[in-house]
């Protein structure tokens, strides 16, 4: 067993290597062939191990393929390491990917650019199965900027298009930041440990630092820097919504499903350092509840589909952060996987719409398209529900509800943050549902052109009972108590300790939680499809609409940015492109140029000055040697 | 023989030497430069002849035989110079030959 | 014999004048012919009389004879002797006269102030059996080097002199070609 | 003897080539590459035979021929793994650098590939000789003919670029020239024995103030090499005017022997000076990772722009060396060999743009991946790497270098870490105005050829193996690092007073260090949270 692992990430990479060597030469259906069918493949293979795993569950598999390098001690090498939390990520990965992949086919089938588009999503793939399987630090590190780069690339992926080139980079070098945070803390942990080594951190850290130690403290919040930026957390979120300008399977793929998450992997991960430290702990839970209000009241304003699925997509993975911050490990990581299904299958549906109107992605442009995508309109339902944690039937509400539970029930909680939390919810339920009546509802403003095919609709359906059933698998002890997910990942993460004596409280919080989805989805029904007057009403406020100026420019984190960092950089280096260091070298020459005009300028080429010139000589040479 | 005053002499040849100087200064004729040039090497000539004589030795007059084989060895390259000049610039103008002028 | 040396001295002085006031090179080079056997007296007042034949052998004489042949050969005319009155205007005598004069006065000085002995011997002739054997003794090697600045004046007078064709430096000839060029068009 | 054939085939062949011109004109072109070939397959035998280490230490092979023993100069050449790689390098580019050239260069053909040649023998000489006097020898040897490829085949304005480059080397040069002397003296009044042999001259003992006046002079020569802000001035316009094969010579070698001089004589000849000076040297990488890449960003001539960002890079080669950790020079020695490619291969590009467009300004380039995708994947490769992206051969480099530098000096290093976000935000503007965006030219550009491919799939494959299984390169060099080293392993712990963002317990970690090679030169105790 595991002899495998090393083809899940090598597929993938495989099919990237062969499309770009022969993506333009073979035909388009090979080209599907080989993108579609690695990741397929890679998917079964963790079918495969994913049920030998459970069957043997051990604690970890670890394959190594070769060392990477060995400097003095420091020996990372391109190694493997399964267990129960890369088996959940690797999961999400291959068949998330693998499905939208197969949507690909059909979405991407017009494009130009069809063997590139594969071969970048492959690469994805395949760097970010090898940052969630990585052994060490440093080779989540390349997966980590592997899957940055790949971003880079498909948010860019139409290039001719200024402004995607534009979000293409902004994602990148925004994430860069963060990552360069967590490499000096990868620096730290190497200082104090001697290898980048997952497990051995893990162990080691716990012997030698105590709870409250400030290395770790600083460790801790380094990574968590690169956790923020490639999880578009606070305040590295502004490149997130500008993402949007891939095409709509890579936001589906990379900024819904898996990449984003990234961050929450890597906390996880390095769980150990964080117990170690309740500051970064804290610092944890309080950028998650901060992001996912902040993100929440922005997606409320939006008018293009795939911004507000962003800024929900910000907002979703706060909460995971949020589970973090309170050590709810497994809660945090069960939303995710739960995210991963319906995130996608919203953005999958929002694809579809999108295409079937001619690239149309504004909502106020849609309306009534119940009726002309059925399917894509009732897997829109499923997962809208699920996003605003519609109770009882979706499985959002259960990953959801687990997380606000464990805000007050976890040691670590605290009220605020299960306010946040529950605020967080009632807003993700009006901006979800704003969305489902403004597209779905009303009359039809675009003539529908294209209608989906089965490459489209099955992974929507897939996705749809995914987003459904998902849930299921971890209920609350109060009714059903299935705790088949928590328990799968307790060898890796530790429990959340529960504060005594509140058990008997939850039904009170979840039917609190439920009211709260519910009054949100009220409150969208009437506002944008009973009364639309409510909102004629409060166009007219001035305070509203400043608010919605403001929301709807993401809190103005673009322009903050844009006039602390980006315009003075830019301004500064402008300013000294000629480089004012040279005009030092420059000022020199000019000095000896100078020199050299007036010595030459006394060779006036008459000799009779010369000869008058020896004479003064002469003349000087013997008065002075009179004198003396 | 009476003995003249080596100083005397010695201001014949300074005088002679500054009426060349004078000339080698104000003239442009290029011709005129070499006849003053010549005899600025006469006087310098008559100022070794004159020290020679005071002391009796024969150097003095060496000195001048060198003197003169330069002065020779100069009018020559120093005439074919001109001619040269005169012929690629069409005058004596010795301002006229500047070429190298900063 | 003291008279005959003021006389020579005051006549070398007066043709020298004359040579350098003149606007006509053939006149000044007749000043310059009597300047040079003024000198040859004073030469002769000195006890040399070798050098004072040699004065007017190779001084009046061939070097003379020479710049006349030069002159002869440009075939100068009466324009010239009018642009030499304009080149030499009266007060372009100022500053280089001032100059000499600031030098000669300082000859004067250091002569003033030499504590000169007074002369040898009456005896102040040296004969030219004298000057003989102490060319071909002590200053061979200065009268060797002198033929090799002879040869290369002859060598330099004959290459220099040889009319050629217009030769341009190769760094110049890039440049001309464009001037040619552009003349042509 | 081998190593003498390396320099002598590439000076005879240069001459040859420079004869041969007279016959045909592109029999220059096959002489130079059938050279160039000779020693890098030399070289390449040289790395795979592996040779036993003489003398017992580092040194792999060792030439010695006195040449004018009066003053104790001797044509001694050595070969330890860190010249063994940068050789490789050396021949490896000067392969491209031929290659390259082929249609590019169809003036003076002859005198290009002696030029060629002669520089590529000078740098190998440098590299090579272990003699001081030889050393400056070689060292002007490289800069002379660097001076003639720039001022004839350069760009428009090559001469100006030429003598900035000429001034600035030689300037520098000839400071090198006076600490060598000043060192030759001192040791022979110490000893008796005049000598410019570099075994020798490691055991002069200096006053402290004789050995900063010496390291300074050193210094002039290989910081305005490197270069290092604010020397670098000569090398944007070098760079920019040089022909492609000349500013690839100049990116991937030259700037390598100023680090290279830094390992092999600074290091080990001034223990203590350069202690004492390491924390403004780093101080100094730092400004020039900053400041060139602030630079870059804002260049508008693509070649310049790489340039730039060469001041950048060399920044961390600076920041590496006066770390003086084994991570650290490892990492140094590997963005030697990587930034030799990756930047190598970018002005290869630029090259390659400027053969089809007659313009190296980015402003009129843009769309070039609708028609050149496959020079497109090239550039975004080597754009990658410019920006340490992990998977290529700068990214280990990088790593090593901070991880080593880290240890020595904790702020710097979150600086210079920033670096490589403006790294980020220069390389990707490269791709952006050149590939992406709309087509703005009225024809479409040309791909990539058969011949062009031949050079840049190579690159592209060796960029990737260093950065998937650098370890052969990082054991070649591991002797000779260690060599360079001694001197410092037992006064760099005690400097490395790193723990300024440490916690208040104190508790020491003995990291076991590499149980398979024990490094008896390296041991780290390091203490924690003092």
């Amino acid at each position: 067993m595991g002899e495998l692992l090393w083809l899940i990430p090598a597929l993938p990479f495989a099919g990237a290597l062969l499309l770009v060597l022969f993506g333009k030469r073979i035909s388009r259906m090979l080209v599907s062939a080989i993108g579609v069918g690695s990741v397929g493949i890679a998917a079964a293979i963790t079918l495969v191990l994913g049920i030998e795993f459970l069957s043997s569950r051990p604690d970890f598999i670890r394959q190594e393929l070769w060392q990477w390098f060995d400097v003095a001690g420091f020996s990372p090498s391109i190694a493997f390491h399964l267990d129960a939390l890369s088996m959940v990520f690797i999961f999400v990965i291959t068949f998330v990917g693998f499905l939208i992949h197969i949507y690909s086919t059909e979405y991407m089938a017009e494009d130009t650019d069809y063997a590139r588009f594969f071969a970048c999503m492959n690469l994805f793939v395949g760097s970010m199965l090898m940052l969630v399987m990585a052994d060490n630090l440093l080779l989540l590190y390349l997966g980590w900027e592997g899957v940055g780069l790949c971003s880079y690339l498909l948010i860019g992926f139409w290039y001719k298009e200024p402004a995607n080139g534009y979000a293409a980079r902004k994602a990148f070098i925004i994430t860069r930041v963060g990552d360069t945070a967590m490499a000096i803390g990868l620096f730290m942990l190497f200082q104090h440990f001697g290898t980048l080594h997952i497990q051995t951190i893990s162990t080691e850290a716990a012997q030698v630092w105590s709870v409250g130690n400030e290395t770790a403290m600083i460790i801790a919040l380094l990574l968590l820097g690169g956790a923020v930026g490639k999880s578009g957390q606070l305040p590295l979120q502004t490149w997130l919504p500008d993402a949007m300008a891939g095409p709509t399977p890579v936001s589906a793929l990379i900024h819904a499903a898996t990449m984003v998450t990234a961050g929450v992997y890597l906390i996880a991960r390095m769980h150990v350092i964080f117990e170690l430290s309740p500051v970064a702990m804290t610092a944890v839970a309080a950028i998650g509840a901060a992001t996912l209000l902040i993100a929440g009241f922005a997606a409320l304003t939006q008018h293009d589909i795939k911004r507000v699925l962003a800024y929900s997509t910000i907002s979703q993975v706060g909460y995971m952060f949020l589970a973090l911050g309170v050590g709810a490990w497994s809660a945090g990581v069960f939303h995710f996987m739960i995210h991963g299904f319906f995130k996608a299958l919203l953005f999958l549906c929002a694809g579809a719409i999108i295409l079937a109107l001619h690239h149309e992605q504004d909502m106020r442009k849609m309306g009534g398209l119940s009726k002309k995508l059925p399917v894509v309109f009732y897997t829109f339902l499923i997962g809208a529900a699920s996003l605003a944690a519609f109770p009882l039937v979706s499985a959002g509400f259960y990953s959801k509800d687990q997380i606000l539970w464990l805000q007050l029930a976890g040691e670590k909680g605290n009220i605020w943050l299960y306010l946040a939390g529950l605020l967080g919810a009632f807003i993700t339920s009006i901006y979800t549902f704003r969305m489902v009546f403004l597209t779905f509802f009303g009359e039809e403003k675009t003539h529908v052109g294209h209608k989906p095919t089965l490459a489209i609709l099955v992974p929507l359906i897939i996705l749809g009972v995914l987003s459904f059933a998902g849930g299921f698998i971890e209920l609350p002890h109060n009714f059903g108590h299935v705790v088949l997910f928590s328990d799968f990942l307790s060898p890796v993460l530790p429990a959340v300790n529960v504060v005594e004596g509140l058990s008997q409280y939850e039904w009170m919080l979840q039917l609190l939680a439920a009211v709260v989805s519910l009054s949100g989805i009220f409150i969208a029904y009437l506002f944008y499809y009973k009364k639309p007057a409510l909102i004629e009403s409060l166009h007219r406020s001035e305070i509203a609409m400043a608010l919605h100026r403001f929301w709807h420019s993401g809190w103005g984190f673009d322009q903050l940015y844009d006039t602390l960092f980006v315009r003075p950089y830019v301004y500064l280096s402008k300013l000294n492109k000629g480089d004012f260091i040279d005009s030092i070298y420059t000022f020199i020459a000019h000095i000896t140029q100078g020199a050299h005009r007036l010595f030459s300028s006394t060779q006036t080429g008459v000799m009779r000055n010369y000869v008058a010139g020896i004479v003064v000589g002469a003349i000087m040479i013997i008065t002075i040697s009179l004198l003396l | 023989m009476t003995a003249i005053p080596m100083e005397t002499g010695l201001l014949l040849a300074g005088i002679l030497f500054m009426l060349g100087l004078i000339s080698v200064m104000i003239r442009r004729n290029i011709i005129f430069m070499l006849i003053s040039v010549e005899i600025m090497l006469n006087a310098a000539g008559l100022a070794f002849i004159v020290a020679g004589s005071h002391w009796a030795q024969p150097d003095g007059q060496i000195m001048f035989i060198f003197i003169l084989t330069m002065a020779a060895a100069e009018v020559s390259v120093g005439l074919a110079l001109i001619l040269q000049i005169y012929h690629q610039l069409k005058t004596l103008n010795s301002d006229a030959a500047n070429f190298m002028k900063g | 014999m003291e008279l005959t040396f003021y006389i020579a001295a005051s006549v070398a002085v007066l043709a020298t004048i004359m040579v350098i006031t003149r606007y006509n090179m053939i006149h000044a080079l007749l000043y310059l012919v009597v300047s040079f056997l003024a000198v040859a007296v004073v030469f002769l007042t000195m006890g040399a009389p070798f050098m004072a034949a040699l004065e007017v052998i190779v001084y009046a004489g061939a070097i003379v004879v020479l710049i006349i042949f030069v002159i002869m050969m440009l075939s100068l005319t009466r324009e010239d002797v009018e642009q030499e009155k304009a080149w030499l205007q009266p007060k372009l005598w100022i500053g280089p006269a001032l100059l000499s004069f600031v030098l000669l006065a300082e000859l004067v000085y250091l002569l003033a102030i030499a504590d000169m002995p007074a002369t040898a011997s009456a005896a102040s002739y040296v004969d030219a059996q004298a000057v003989g054997l102490a060319l071909y003794g002590p200053y061979v090697l200065g009268v060797q080097l002198s033929g090799i600045l002879l040869m290369a004046g002859i060598v330099g007078a004959y290459h220099l002199g040889r009319q050629k064709k217009k030769v341009i430096h190769r760094f110049l000839q890039q440049e001309e070609a464009q001037k040619e060029r552009s003349a042509a068009l | 003897m081998i190593l003498v054939w390396l320099i002598a085939i590439l000076m005879a062949g240069g001459v040859l080539a420079w004869i041969s011109g007279k016959v045909n004109r592109s029999l220059p072109r096959w002489i130079a590459l059938g050279s160039v070939l000779a020693v890098f397959g030399l070289t390449l035998y040289l790395w795979l035979s592996n040779p036993a280490p003489v003398l017992g230490s580092a040194w792999l092979v060792q030439y010695n021929m006195p040449w004018i023993p009066q003053w104790g100069i001797s044509f001694s050449l050595a070969l330890d793994g860190l010249s063994l790689l940068l050789l490789l390098l050396t021949f490896f580019l000067g392969l491209l650098s031929v290659l390259i050239s082929w249609r590019e260069i169809q003036t003076k053909v002859a005198f290009f590939h002696l030029n060629l040649l002669w520089v590529l023998a000078g740098i190998a000489g440098v590299f090579l000789t272990m003699d001081l006097f030889l050393f400056y020898f070689f060292w002007e040897v490289m800069l002379i003919p660097m001076y003639f490829l720039i001022g004839i085949w350069g760009h428009e304005n090559r001469r100006y670029a030429a003598a900035k480059f000429f001034l600035f080397t030689q300037a520098s040069g000839l400071l090198m020239l006076l600490a060598i002397l000043g060192l030759y003296f001192i040791h022979g009044n110490q000893t008796g024995l005049y000598t410019f042999s570099y075994f020798e001259l490691l055991n002069t003992t200096l006053a402290p103030e004789a050995a900063r006046l010496l390291m300074f002079g050193f210094l002039a020569a290989f910081l305005v090499k490197l270069p290092i802000v604010p020397f670098h001035s000569w090398l944007p316009d070098a760079h920019s005017q040089a022909p492609t094969a000349g500013s690839v010579i100049l990116a991937g070698l030259l700037l390598k022997t100023g680090a290279y001089g830094l390992l092999r004589f600074v290091l080990p000849l001034f223990p203590t000076a350069t202690v004492e000076f390491a924390p403004w040297a780093m101080l100094l990488g730092v400004i020039g990772i900053l400041y060139g890449a602030m630079l870059a960003f804002s260049q508008t001539d693509l070649k310049r722009l790489v340039a730039y960002t060469s001041v950048s890079h060399m920044g961390f080669v600076i920041l590496g060396v006066f770390a003086f950790n084994e991570w650290a020079l490892q990492g140094v020695v590997m963005q030697m060999i990587t930034h030799g490619l990756s930047t190598g291969a970018l002005f290869i590009i630029a090259g390659f743009l400027y053969e089809r467009l007659h313009t190296r300004d980015i402003r009129q380039m843009g769309g070039f991946w609708s028609t050149a995708p496959k020079m497109g994947f090239i550039c975004l490769v080597f754009v990658m790497a410019s920006l340490g992206l992990p998977g290529l051969g700068n990214f280990i480099a990088e790593f090593l270098t901070l991880v080593g530098s880290w240890q020595a000096n904790n702020w710097l290093t979150v600086f210079a870490t920033i670096g490589i976000v403006l790294a980020t935000i220069y390389s990707l503007r490269i791709m952006q105005k050149i590939f992406l965006e709309e087509h703005k030219l009225k024809q479409a550009l040309p791909d990539l050829n058969a011949r062009e491919m031949l050079i840049a799939i190579p690159m592209v494959v060796l960029i990737l193996w260093l950065g998937f299984y650098p370890q052969p390169f990082l054991d070649t060099a591991q002797p000779s690092i260690r060599e360079q080293l001694q001197a410092y392993t037992g006064s760099a712990p005690e400097r490395e007073q790193v723990a300024e963002v440490a916690g208040p317990e104190t508790k020491t970690i003995e990291v076991v260090l590499g149980e398979k090679k024990p490094s008896p030169n390296i041991h780290i105790s390091k203490t924690l949270n003092q």
